[in-house]
């Protein structure tokens, strides 16, 4: 291992473990500092910022290596490395060998210390550092940071001896007294942030399983942190027993990945006898058509787990033994290991724990619910890949694409600030994993990343407004914010922008140029637009590529397009509602102000980060650039089936990626001008079209004209689409959810008697059974004596003829 | 001697011995009984008897049959101290009243 | 002919080294003697009666063990042979159980002093019983010859009979003794008439000549419809029957309950394991008669070894069965000698299966060795858990007065020297290691185990062995959990007892059962050394 | 300081020392009588860490230490030696006997009495970890028996009596499956043994096993089931487990604690080290029925764990549950039908050595979930899970490390449950796909339970049941209990090879014998293998 992976594994390996280090110190130490020290948010602050620096560091450093893509020293290194990405055909020999770029290593990877070895297999804590592994950090470290400050602020009314609960009522009718927990938060957003730095950093899937695990259970102890609410524990609990049920089909997609390949190791690992071991990554390979190698009768998928004279892997000849997996099977594991993706990043059909969970405190819907944790699943679909097949990668599509929608129709509804977010979340988890599942994995992850920062930022700005308003969350009740809190206004607008997908197209950025590292735009013409946009440009272009490719799947754009719609609509619903207007509520208005500095901060921060982290787009941007650095080798030709799911490429991408982008421009328009309409300009009174809608009265005449026009056409098909997705979600999938529980309760129950009424029972049977024999044969002994006696000579008869029947013959 | 013909003796002996199981059986008084006991030993003391006369038995049977008698003349002595202490204690020597003991 | 001198001669000869090794019956006999005399001598009569018999019983204890030191030791100081004129066997085997039986007879007087049974006036009578009846079993253990068989069983239960009704003022224990004697009498009779059809048709009382005369015999027949071998097997059958009514093995049990309920702890101890020991010893020796060439006498030796498993079987699952609902604990463990006689009644079943096979060879043979050595070690290790158990009844009963199973309720933390010494018997009786009654059960199942590879019904019987140790748990444990688990009730009075010689006592009985169990060693050797001794038949 | 020979037989016998010197000291001094055998169990921990210390990992090997002559006419010998298997056991043991001990602070009835009779039971459990001999390992195996009656009879709950009754008539009903079982090895081995006695060395009998001509296919069916039966029992798996419900919950804490911890160990050992090595043809028949009770065991236990009521049997079924992967963890055992080599022997390694980490684990955990239970029914003296709630804010530290425990149990990983379980699940898919997927289905089921008893326990706003003054923090010996539990929960979790270390090896070597024994053990005709799939 050369230094720079030292250099690397070492940085990040801080940043990773710093954490837990002060995890542990608040979990033994942090109560005898008293309720009313901060220190542990301090120290808290302290180890997730040094985690940042860190990684910080350690991207910088790769980035020397992988030849500046983000920081540039000269020029003409930037122009060397940045003119061949577009150009495909000079990529196919370098391609070829995924683990360098331009002759240097960027894929690092190691082992930290081994857990078990059985013969050949062996499972071990390893690291695996790419590009994508690098940016993870950097933007888990970074929003956290910001997240563990602004909570600071946030949580200080628990920095109390007697904190007041007023969502839960002791005995007598009072609210509930308990004494503060600040330092008990912290602790557990330490732990939280060593077990998500450790799912990113993870060398193996096995790993990438234990931590979670582990964030499943820090998202257990943050959303029942206020553990008296027994809305929350329920909560807590079932979001955590949701995520089990993925994690089943995890366990399953591992038993499979174990048994046929036998490592779990993403990378290719140094054995000690000297020879090289070919992770999961280097076994499963396409040709440049994308096709596997293949068994005589086409069922099997041959591994390559020879290494030729170069190091590339390759089939080993016919003589030799070889291992294969059915095809069939590997399709199976896909899904088993994309199973888990789908509890953790809440999609269709396990989306129901997600809104639950919005029972924690705003800073963990911040950090562990909208940019780090539920995005883990889409994390591992993009780091596993590699081992996705078609068929797979068609089911994650189809999966998200119906989250997407579903949770956007539903958002349109909910009146719960948080409640908004959440299934905005959920919604744009769904885009990422449409993107990945119709080719474009840089599209999905990018998408990762810009959606971190401006969903944490509106969840933050969300917090500053609940904390603003005394806990309302409610957002009728809110309205005309914006005077009175205009920075968490602002950087809200800022996120809602992101999100929806609004541009400028045409801006050339000469503006830009007295940035620096922005220079290398110069020259490129540019939409002026926030994060957002780029990253749902790249996943709906990628959309209509694959749609094109097959055009049986149409949907899968389609309804992304609705979506970006709706999802614009209902995010300026939500700040219109919010910040402009009329106080809906005079006395919740008085009592309004701006949060102090703490919490606004970081809101300014990260707004600068939801803006201007994806400059530059997928064709220029630096972040897209980082991250195509690790994207798997086969990605870029896309694959071509006749009788199966194709793949576009990147070039037919790039050929799609104008129509998409102005569509979705559109839809985002048009989405939001219907939002000022309804709930900024008012023009149609959104309550009476929710109790038109829910079908109370006949249909009203609106006196604007246009009231009727928009509620056949827009508002009441997506309220009752909404609805509809709402019950549907509520009396069926939550429904689907409690039968399975209350069948499982029942089942247990009919277990239980059937432990104590059979099992037992037939033990009890037997012995007593076995005991009134004994006392009936008391009636034997009658104690007469001349039946004794009779007895004697009965018998002697009994046994002679006995003897004499059954005497053994011969 | 002369040979004789030991099956009338040995029926004999049979039937005394199946009395007297019968007298043990049937008999509610002790000492009936006991009488029965004495019936069911002389049965096989004619066996004896018998045998010695008719198999080379010998000599052999005719102590046992002494023996036999001497035995039971003992056991009787036992038996009825222990009927009489049975009286003693129940005022009767009817066996099917001691059913204290049962079960 | 011989001429009477000669004759004359042989018999004086004969008695005269008989009685030298006929010394420990003829002290016990001497010690009758003094204990009837000691009444009307007043110098006598001022020594406590015990001490006379104990003196007795140790002088004969002291005497059998010498000479089995002697004989199992290879020299030339004793022999084996017949006495007085091949009416008694003298060899290991019947040394052994002399032995055994001696000093069965010194615990058994050891406990009557300490529990005071009987008092002063009735102890000379009791002790000459007792003697008697000791020297009736060291008889039948002995026995060579029908006559010496039937002597040896009304000897031993003529004497038993007595002490079954010796508490004379009490209703049960005269209706027990009434119920014994007309049992007893009974199958003593039927013995008797199988012993006079056997000696007839054998035409001799020596049961080493009647098993060469019995394959002439049953050569000469036509198998097992002729008339002559049916009465064989008839006969035998109803030797057996007397043997069994000893053994107290089903269906000849039912004067076992009730006689031990009416008569007193010790006496049910005494007759529960002496009377047993010297009926195996004779079970064994009559069983082993039947060695012979003859296949036809062989089949019927192993049809009768057949019978006697299953019988073995079914006592123990009837007496373990029927102890579920007692109350009385003489009454509980007079079922569970029942039972442990099926156990032991098992081997006897395995030693004739294994021997009379007709794939029988070396192997069979030292097969068949481990059935007697597991018997001769159950006896043993019985001898101190059930007289133990018994003891334990006896002395709890001087402390309580009463013998029913609820009022021991609670008695663990009152005098927990004589629940202990229970609870170790208890465990033994199970058959749980480390007690000796684990050793005793692991041979007896090893030997059950081995026969079955020569006849399918020992599976059965091993079966039946193993489920019954299960069965017999449920009321073992009910003694444990009325001590240890049920509270004491509140009105009980309390309990005090002098611990000293009831403790040193508990000690003699329950440490034997303990090292028994952690090392059997030394023991196992010599019962198989005597078992091996006695098959070769030297 | 000493050598392994005393000091394996310090370790057996130096608690039956302390009971017999207890004896002798005044009925009154319960403190002192405390201390002493709290002493008596800390030096047996020590001894076997100590012994621990001595173990060379490289020899896979059972080290044999003691054969002494016992019963020379049965060839019976005192024989005692260890491997990597007991001797890790054997730390555990010493550990758990540690714990309880401290745990046993509470208990007044009859100190005396209890104290013997929990040192005596160490020697039990000590003495089959280290017997090597068949007989002996008998021998101990009923003699734990014997204290355990009286522990659970004496000190134990309501139905104490019915409860030792039945693990009693349990344990002895498979110790005599065994007896037989252990008689026909004898047998079998006499043509062998030079001297036509037979052998219970377990060493020779594993020998002959595995060299496959000496032991018949019949034999070692019979043979087998026999002594699965008998261990089956104790592990406990379905349906041979309803004795074990009863008997912890009737039981005192402590002896819970040692119940799970420990004693339920003594079944997945003896089928490890006596039922596969005695009869490798036996078990591989049977292995599609093993691991189908496995699998069974798990789901049902946890089904049923989920159903209770009782706090207490909650736990003690979720003890059903989590042995139910050593059992499965054990008999993934797959062959090549046509030759009948182990097929991915290495899968089968692994998930034996899981079945290990999980009996280890599981010593761990299962005490401190009953330990967690009994902390809070010596406060309030009731256990309905429906009557709890709060306590995380009246009892924070205990709560916290309640959870901790909890989470252990549950399997979540960085805690030692986790290790044992995705090791046996993932080892599971090579043998049977369909058991595979069910027994995963585990990780679900055991979430449920273990979160929803959390739930009705520790969160909530307030404690709804009886005698809510007498909630009280933990005291100092409580909470070291609690750390003492804790800290090899983590370090299990966080470094497995603290087990693997010592198991590896002997696991390998055991996987290796088993496959020679199936392989030379001559096939009856016709039989093609009907139980695999």
């Amino acid at each position: 291992m050369d230094s720079l992976g030292n250099t690397l594994a070492n940085l990040l390996t801080i940043a990773w473990l710093l954490p837990l280090f002060g995890f542990v110190v608040q979990i033994l130490f942090a109560h005898k500092w008293g309720r009313k020290s901060k220190a542990a948010a301090y120290l808290a602050i302290f180890c997730i910022g040094t985690g940042f620096v860190c990684s910080a560091t350690a991207f910088y450093k790769w980035d020397k290596q992988a030849g500046h893509l983000v920081f540039k020293e000269a020029k003409p290194a930037a122009t060397e490395v940045a003119e061949p990405k577009n150009d495909s055909k000079a990529e196919v020999t370098e391609e070829a060998h995924p683990k360098k770029h331009s002759g240097r290593q960027t894929v690092f990877s190691g082992t930290f210390y081994q857990l078990a070895q059985f013969g050949d297999l062996q499972l071990s804590l390893d690291y695996y550092i790419d590009s994508l592994t690098l940016a993870m950090f950097v933007m888990v470290t970074l929003i956290a940071t910001c997240i563990h400050i602004f909570a600071t602020g946030y949580m200080s009314e628990e920095l109390v001896e007697d904190y007041v609960d007023h969502q839960v009522h002791s005995h007598d009718g009072g609210h509930f007294h308990r004494p503060g927990r600040f330092y008990r938060f912290f602790s557990y957003l330490s732990l939280f942030c060593f077990a998500m730095l450790g799912l990113v950093i993870a060398g193996n899937i096995f790993q990438v399983f234990v931590f979670w695990e582990l964030v499943g259970i820090c998202s257990y102890l943050l959303i029942g942190f206020y553990v008296e609410r027994h809305s929350a524990s329920t909560a807590a609990n079932k979001a955590f027993i949701v995520n089990r049920v993925g994690d089943f089909g995890f366990i399953i997609g591992l038993m499979i990945l174990w048994t046929s390949f036998g490592t779990f190791n993403f990378a290719d690992q140094h054995v000690s006898d000297g020879g090289v071991k070919p992770g999961l990554f280097s076994m499963v390979t396409r040709d440049h058509h994308g096709e596997f190698p293949k068994s005589a009768d086409g069922k099997e998928v041959v591994l390559t787990t020879q290494q030729d004279g170069h190091g590339a892997w390759q089939v080993p000849p016919e003589t030799s033994p070889r291992k294969t997996i059915a095809y069939t099977l590997l399709i199976v594991a896909g899904l088993g290991v994309f199973g888990g993706c789908v509890g953790k990043s809440a999609q269709f059909p396990l989306q129901t724990w997600l809104p639950d969970a919005m029972e924690g405190p705003t800073p963990v819907s911040a950090l562990v619910h909208s940019a780090t944790m539920v995005a883990a699943g889409v994390y591992l679909a993009g780091r596993f890949y590699p081992m996705f097949v078609p068929e797979v990668l068609l089911v994650i599509a189809y999966v998200g694409c119906i989250t997407a929608f579903v949770a956007a129709t539903i958002a349109i509804v909910a009146t719960d600030i948080k409640k908004v977010l959440a299934y905005s979340t959920i919604s744009q988890l769904g885009y990422m994993m449409l993107g990945l599942g119709v080719g474009g994995w840089g599209a999905g992850l990018f998408h990762l990343i810009t959606h971190a920062f401006f969903k944490s930022l509106m969840f933050l700005c969300s917090g500053s407004v609940i904390a603003g308003c005394h806990h309302e969350q409610e957002m009728p009740k809110m309205g005309g914010l914006l005077r009175k809190m205009p920075i968490t206004a602002l950087t809200m607008l800022v996120g809602v922008i992101a999100i929806a997908g609004l541009a400028i197209p045409g801006i050339y950025l000469k503006f830009w140029s007295f940035v620096p590292y922005l220079s290398v735009y110069e020259d490129h013409g540019y939409v002026l637009s926030f994060s957002g946009y780029h990253s749902k440009d790249a996943i709906l272009a990628t959309a209509l590529a694959y749609t094109k490719l097959n055009p049986l799947h149409f949907l899968l754009f389609l309804i992304p397009l609705l979506t970006a719609g709706i999802t614009s609509f209902y995010m300026f619903r939500l700040w219109f509602y919010t910040f402009l207007g009329k106080p809906r509520d005079q006395h919740l208005h008085e009592h309004v102000h701006e949060s102090p500095w703490v919490m606004t901060a970081p809101l300014l921060v990260l707004s600068f980060f939801a803006a201007f982290c994806a400059l530059g787009g997928e064709h220029h941007g630096s972040l897209f650039g980082v991250l195509h650095h690790s994207e798997p080798v086969h990605v870029h030709h896309g694959f071509e089936a006749a009788n199966s799911v194709s793949l576009p490429s990147h070039q037919a991408i790039e050929d799609s990626h104008a129509s998409a982008g102005q569509a979705a421009l559109l839809a985002a328009f048009v989405g939001m001008a219907l939002s000022y309409l309804i709930y900024g300009k008012g023009v149609v009174n959104p309550d009476e079209i929710q109790r038109q809608a829910s079908g109370v009265h006949a249909f009203l005449a609106n006196k604007w004209g246009f009231d009727d026009l928009y509620d056949v056409m827009f508002v009441k098909p997506a309220h009752v689409v909404a609805k509809f997705a709402a019950a549907i979600d509520k009396f069926v999938f939550d429904e689907i959810l409690h039968t399975f529980v209350r069948m499982g309760i029942a089942v247990s129950k009919w277990d239980r008697k059937f432990d104590e009424g059979v099992i037992d029972g037939i033990v009890n049977l037997m012995g007593n059974s076995t005991h009134s024999l004994g006392i009936s044969l008391r009636n034997v002994q009658t104690g007469k004596i001349r039946q004794y006696v009779t007895f004697i000579a009965v018998s002697v008869v009994t046994l002679f003829v006995l003897l004499f029947a059954l005497y053994p013959k011969g | 001697m002369q040979p004789i013909d030991p099956n009338p003796f040995l029926i004999v002996g049979a039937v005394l011995f199946v009395c007297g199981v019968v007298c043990m059986t049937t008999k509610r008084n002790g000492i009936g009984v006991l009488m029965g006991v004495e019936l069911v030993l002389n049965g096989a003391n004619l066996n004896f008897i018998t045998f010695s006369r008719c198999t080379p038995l010998g000599l052999d049977g005719q102590v046992f049959s002494l023996f036999v008698i001497v035995l039971a003349a003992a056991e009787a002595a036992v038996a009825l101290a222990i009927a009489l202490n049975f009286y003693n204690n129940h005022l009767t020597i009817d066996v099917d009243r001691g059913d204290e003991l049962h079960g | 002919m011989h001429d009477i001198g000669s004759l004359v001669d042989q018999l004086v000869e004969s008695t005269k080294t008989s009685v030298g090794l006929f010394v420990p019956e003829l002290v016990l006999s001497g010690t009758i003697v003094v204990l009837l005399l000691c009444r009307i001598l007043p110098l006598v009569w001022r020594v406590p009666t015990q001490w006379i018999a104990l003196l007795g019983a140790f002088t004969a204890f002291g005497w059998t063990l010498s000479q089995f030191d002697q004989l199992v030791t290879p020299s030339e100081a004793l022999q084996v042979k017949t006495l007085f004129t091949g009416l008694l066997k003298f060899d290991e085997f019947s040394t052994f159980f002399r032995m055994f039986l001696s000093l069965f007879l010194i615990l058994t007087i050891t406990l009557t002093v300490l529990t005071g049974i009987p008092d002063r006036e009735d102890a000379p009578d009791f002790y000459t019983l007792l003697i008697g009846a000791t020297i009736g079993m060291m008889i039948m253990a002995s026995a060579n010859h029908l006559l010496m068989v039937f002597i040896g069983v009304e000897m031993t239960s003529v004497p038993s009979y007595a002490m079954v009704g010796f508490m004379k003022g009490r209703r049960q224990s005269s209706e027990a003794a009434l119920k014994y004697v007309v049992y007893g009498a009974g199958a003593a009779g039927v013995m008797l008439y199988g012993i006079s059809l056997l000696a007839g048709l054998t035409g001799t009382g020596s049961l080493p000549e009647m098993a060469e005369r019995l394959s002439m015999i049953v050569a000469q027949g036509q198998g097992i419809s002729d008339p002559t071998n049916r009465t064989i097997v008839l006969a035998s059958l109803m030797v057996l029957v007397g043997l069994a009514f000893k053994l107290s093995v089903f269906p000849f049990h039912f004067w076992c309950p009730d006689a031990f309920e009416g008569a007193a702890a010790e006496v049910a101890g005494f007759l529960s394991v002496a009377s047993k020991a010297g009926a195996f010893a004779l079970l064994v020796r009559f069983g082993l008669a039947f060695s012979g060439q003859s296949k036809e006498v062989s089949s019927i030796a192993f049809a009768l070894g057949i019978g006697l498993g299953v019988l073995g079987a079914a006592t123990a699952t009837f007496g373990n069965l029927s102890a579920y609902g007692q109350s009385n604990m003489k009454r509980l463990l007079a079922y569970s000698t029942i039972a442990h006689a099926g156990y032991m009644l098992m081997s006897v079943s395995a030693l004739l299966v294994l021997r009379f096979s007709k794939q029988a060879g070396a192997e069979a043979d030292v097969a068949s060795l481990s059935c007697i050595e597991g018997l001769m070690y159950y006896l043993f290790v019985y001898l101190f858990m059930n007289l133990g158990a018994f003891a334990i009844v006896a002395l709890i009963r001087n402390q309580i007065f009463s013998e029913e199973l609820d009022d021991y309720n609670g008695l663990g933390t009152q005098c927990p020297v004589l629940c202990f010494g229970m609870t170790i018997c208890v465990f033994s009786l199970i058959g749980l290691p480390p007690m000796g009654g684990f050793f005793a059960k692991f041979a007896i199942f090893y030997s059950v185990f081995k026969a079955t590879s020569v006849h399918w019904v020992m599976w059965l019987v091993l079966a039946a062995g193993a489920i019954n140790t299960v069965f017999s748990l449920f009321y073992y444990i009910r003694i444990l959990k009325a001590m240890y688990v049920k509270p004491r009730p509140d009105g009980a009075r309390k309990v005090t007892y002098d611990l000293m010689p009831v403790g040193l006592f508990v000690l003699m009985v329950c440490l034997p059962v303990l090292g028994l169990g952690l090392f059997p060693a030394r023991f196992s050797e010599t019962f198989h050394h005597v078992a091996s001794l006695l098959l070769t038949g030297r | 300081m000493f050598s392994p020979e005393v000091l394996s037989n310090l370790i057996i016998f130096v608690p039956t020392i302390f009971a017999f010197l207890l004896i002798f000291a005044d009925k009154t001094a319960v403190e002192f009588m405390r201390v002493w055998t709290l002493v008596g169990t800390a030096i047996t921990f020590a001894l076997s860490v100590a012994l621990l210390g001595t173990y060379a990992p490289a020899d896979g090997g059972i080290q044999q230490v003691v054969a002494k002559e016992w019963i020379s006419s049965w060839n019976i010998y005192y024989r005692i030696g260890y491997d990597g298997i007991s001797l890790t056991l054997v730390v555990l043991t010493g550990f758990v006997f540690l714990i309880s001990m401290l745990a046993s602070w509470g208990i007044e009835k009859h100190v005396k009495g209890y104290l013997i009779l929990f040192l005596i039971l160490e020697t039990g459990v000590m003495g089959v970890f280290f017997a090597l001999d068949f007989f002996l390992f008998y021998v101990f195996w009923e003699v734990m028996l014997l204290p355990m009656y009286f522990l659970i009879g004496i000190w134990g709950g309501p139905r104490r009596e019915y409860a030792a009754i039945k693990f009693f008539l349990y344990t002895l009903a498979g110790g005599v499956l065994m007896l037989i079982a252990m008689l026909m090895y004898f047998f079998a081995s006499a043509s062998h043994t030079g001297n036509g006695v037979g052998s219970f060395n377990l060493l020779e009998l594993a020998k002959w096993a595995a060299q496959g001509n000496v032991f018949s296919p019949g034999l070692q069916v019979a043979g087998f089931i026999l002594l699965f039966i008998g261990f089956a029992i104790k592990v406990p798996t379905f349906p041979f487990h309803t004795w074990l419900p009863d008997a912890h919950v009737e039981a005192p804490t402590p002896i819970s604690m040692i119940l799970a911890g420990v004693l339920l160990k003594l079944g997945g050992y003896g089928i490890i080290r006596i039922a596969y090595p005695l009869c490798p043809y036996g078990a591989q028949y049977a292995s599609y029925a093993l691991v189908a009770i496995g699998v069974v065991s798990i789901v049902y236990g946890a089904f049923a764990a989920l159903a209770q009521t009782d706090f207490k049997r909650m736990v003690a079924y979720s003890s059903v549950s989590h042995m139910g992967y050593v059992l499965l963890g054990i008999a993934v055992w797959k062959i090549n039908e046509v030759t009948g080599a182990a097929e991915g022997a290495n899968y089968w390694l692994m998930g034996m050595s899981g079945a290990m980490f999980q009996m280890i684990a599981h010593g761990v955990s299962s005490p401190g979930m009953f330990f967690c239970v009994g902390v809070i029914y010596d406060r309030v003296h009731h256990r309905d899970l429906n009557q709890f709630g709060g306590l995380a804010g009246l009892m924070p530290r205990y709560s916290g490390m309640a959870a901790v425990i909890f989470f252990a149990g549950l399997g979540l990983p960085g805690l030692c449950g986790f290790i044992g379980e995705v090791f046996v699940v993932l080892s599971a898919w090579n043998f049977s796909k369909t058991l595979a997927i069910v027994s995963a289905s585990g990780v679900i089921l055991t979430a449920g339970y273990i979160l929803w008893a959390l739930q009705r326990v520790y969160l909530g706003p307030a404690y709804k049941g009886p005698h809510p003054e007498a909630i009280t923090p933990m005291n100092s010996r409580e909470q070291a209990i609690g750390w003492a539990l804790i800290v090899p929960c983590f370090a299990l979790g966080v470094y497995p090879n603290f087990v693997f270390d010592y198991t590896d090896k002997p696991m390998a070597k055991l996987v290796r014998s088993l496959d020679e024994g199936y392989q030379n053990t001559p096939k009856p005709h016709g039989d093609v293998q009907t139980t695999q799939k």
